[in-house]
């Protein structure tokens, strides 16, 4: 059964992983990177492996999306050329 | 220590429910993304509890209680920059009904103490960020600049 | 079963560099990095697991049970911490070229330079 | 390089890549293998030294010194994000407006900041026994903080978080593990090793100087995550280009 538990997450970060990469916009890609956080905490508990599993959470769930978020909001705030980025998707 | 494949067993539905929610974050609508996500950790905290009952060491219960307070954390995070949190029935359902669903026999088979009180505190606290951050209450402010654009 | 854990941390490397190589905004390729950087870590834990051990963590687990390996436990472990610094201070960087030559698109940023 | 060229490049280097991968997966131990020479010896010091947690006995006693090398890079990080991103003479603080937060997620976050912190500093303090330490319960406790950003706006925040203390505390937290290694010099041993008596197994003083080395790493982590999100807050929020004219009014205010 923990085999099953470890395939299923296995899965999972592959997937979380190709979606993080396929989403070009940064904030599209940062709900699909806390996501991918996520589920990598999960495979390293099946994993035995809590202490990994809580540094990955810490991190992932809350300090990696805020800083991403305020670089976004930093680098779109002054009008320019490549502001635009996220309109034209 | 030798694994209980029944408690396995119930940590591997919510896993199996984070299948459909990995591709409402990379492919929904802007809004769907926020609920997924939000979605997401309430499964992962109900995941986390049942397996660390079947591996049979109730220190990994840390790592849900780290997740229950976090978790929510993140949502309200995105909600702010997003300038939107939406409200969802599927968050609030999911975590009145599955919490209880799982917290309460974890409860009976941990028995009265330390651990027990653990296991409702992190209940609780699934319970109450997700009705915090799932109960809506429409748009706030629609966001006029970047997080428009953003959302 | 035997590989798969190993060729999906390769899998995560390849796409996560993928990323990197086609990305079109510097914010997004310190996306890619972080995802690459993953890739270790699910191979590290995946090489340290031994079937039907526990976590070497001994506060409520006998003495003598079977063990997963800890050294690799406690590489990934820092790494994931150190490495959310370093993506701070990639970002950093990005902040600072956006202020410096207006845009975050690495192609820009070559044409700029001749 | 075109972006064609690069993706070509890339293909051809993935398919290098993934042909060696692959081969070397199949020549190594197969997953879940029960032979792990350096795991059994690392566990057998841990519990010499009393340590329960055996990931914080190779973190902190038995590679203290990589664990060194570690915060150091830790420490440089941070130090760099703030040397990048400190206001420059073209650019202008400007104030936020106050934001909008429903008082629903008002109460929340302050209500969780107390417990959030009691769950970081508890999972700092257990790093010997349980699962846990200064790495995981640093980056917790700093989050914890910034509920109150959620609670309230970036101005709340700013009067009850002094940045200087966090910036001294996470050069303190660097300091006090150099500190601990050379006192180890001090009593006579090696740098870094574990001289401290090791106390009862499995209790909150377990571990001789893995306790010390613990509390360092968390109040360095604790402090360098503070330090770094203040200077992206600052940026982001405050800190705006002289010449951006009334682009603030809109976009300086905060939502939710």
């Amino acid at each position: 059964m923990t085999d099953v538990l470890i395939v299923v997450a296995l899965l999972l970060v592959a997937g979380a992983a190709t979606a993080a990469v396929l989403n070009r916009d940064p904030v599209r890609q940062a709900l699909v990177l806390s996501f991918l956080g996520l589920a990598l905490a999960l495979l390293f508990t099946f994993l035995q492996a809590p202490d990994v599993a809580l540094s990955q959470l810490a991190v992932g769930s809350a300090v990696t999306p805020l800083m991403i978020l305020l670089t976004v909001r930093k680098v779109r705030r002054r009008p320019g050329d490549s502001t635009d980025k996220g309109r034209e998707r | 220590m030798r694994a209980d494949d029944g408690w396995l067993a119930v940590a591997l539905v919510p896993l199996l429910a984070l299948v459909p929610v990995l591709w409402r974050v990379s492919r929904g609508a802007p809004e769907d993304r926020l609920i997924a996500q939000n979605l997401s950790s309430l499964l992962g905290g109900l995941a986390l509890l049942p397996a660390a009952q079947g591996f049979g060491r109730p220190a990994y219960v840390d790592v849900a209680l780290v997740l229950s307070v976090l978790g929510p954390t993140g949502t309200l995070i995105y909600a702010r920059f997003l300038g939107v949190l939406p409200g969802s029935r599927l968050v609030r359902r999911t975590a009145l009904l599955g919490v209880p669903a799982i917290v309460l026999p974890l409860c009976v088979a941990a028995g009265p103490g330390r651990a027990m009180a653990k296991l409702l505190l992190i209940g609780a606290l699934l319970i109450a960020g997700s009705v915090v951050t799932g109960a809506g209450g429409g748009r706030g402010r629609k966001a006029a600049a970047d997080g428009g654009r953003t959302a | 079963m035997t590989v798969l854990p190993y060729l999906i941390a390769g899998w995560i490397f390849l796409i996560g560099v993928y990323g990197l190589v086609t990305s079109r905004n510097l914010i997004h390729a310190v996306g890619c990095l972080a995802v690459a950087q993953s890739s270790t870590y699910v191979l590290l834990l995946a090489v340290g697991y031994r079937r039907g051990g526990t976590a070497p963590v001994f506060s409520d687990a006998p003495t003598d049970s079977r063990v997963v390996d800890p050294v690799v436990q406690a590489l990934a472990l820092t790494d994931i911490v150190v490495g959310a610094t370093v993506t701070a201070l990639l970002l950093a960087l990005v902040v600072q070229l956006r202020k410096r030559h207006g845009t975050v698109d690495p192609d820009a940023l070559s044409e700029l330079k001749g | 390089m075109t972006a064609r060229g690069r993706l070509w490049l890339f293909l051809v280097g993935a398919a290098a890549f993934a042909m060696v991968f692959v081969t070397a997966c199949f020549s190594l131990p197969p997953f879940g293998s029960v032979h792990h020479p350096y795991g059994e010896r690392a566990v057998r010091a841990a519990l010499s030294h009393h340590t329960a947690n055996v990931i914080a006995s190779v973190n902190f006693d038995l590679r203290a010194l990589d664990t060194l090398g570690e915060e150091t890079i830790l420490f440089a990080a941070v130090l760099g994000t703030v040397v990048l991103l400190r206001q420059t003479a073209d650019e202008q603080r400007t104030r936020p407006e106050p934001a909008v937060v429903r008082p629903r997620v008002r109460w929340f976050a302050l209500a969780m900041l107390p417990f959030a912190m009691l769950i970081g500093l508890y999972v700092i303090a257990h790093g010997q026994i349980s699962p846990g330490g200064g790495f995981q319960g640093g980056v917790v406790t700093a989050t914890a903080l910034h509920l109150l950003y959620l609670a309230a706006d970036y101005r709340a925040l700013e009067r009850v978080r002094p940045v200087p203390l966090y910036e001294i505390g996470d050069a303190a937290g660097e300091a006090a593990y150099v500190v601990t290694g050379l006192g180890a010099l001090l009593a006579g041993s090696a740098f870094l090793a574990n001289v401290l008596p090791l106390g009862t197994f499995a209790t909150l003083s377990s571990g001789g100087t893995v306790i010390l080395l613990n509390a360092a790493v968390g109040i360095e982590v604790t402090s360098g995550i503070v330090v770094l999100l203040a200077r992206f807050l600052d940026q982001a929020v405050e800190i705006g280009h002289a010449d951006d004219g009334n682009d603030h009014g809109n976009d300086g205010k905060e939502r939710v």
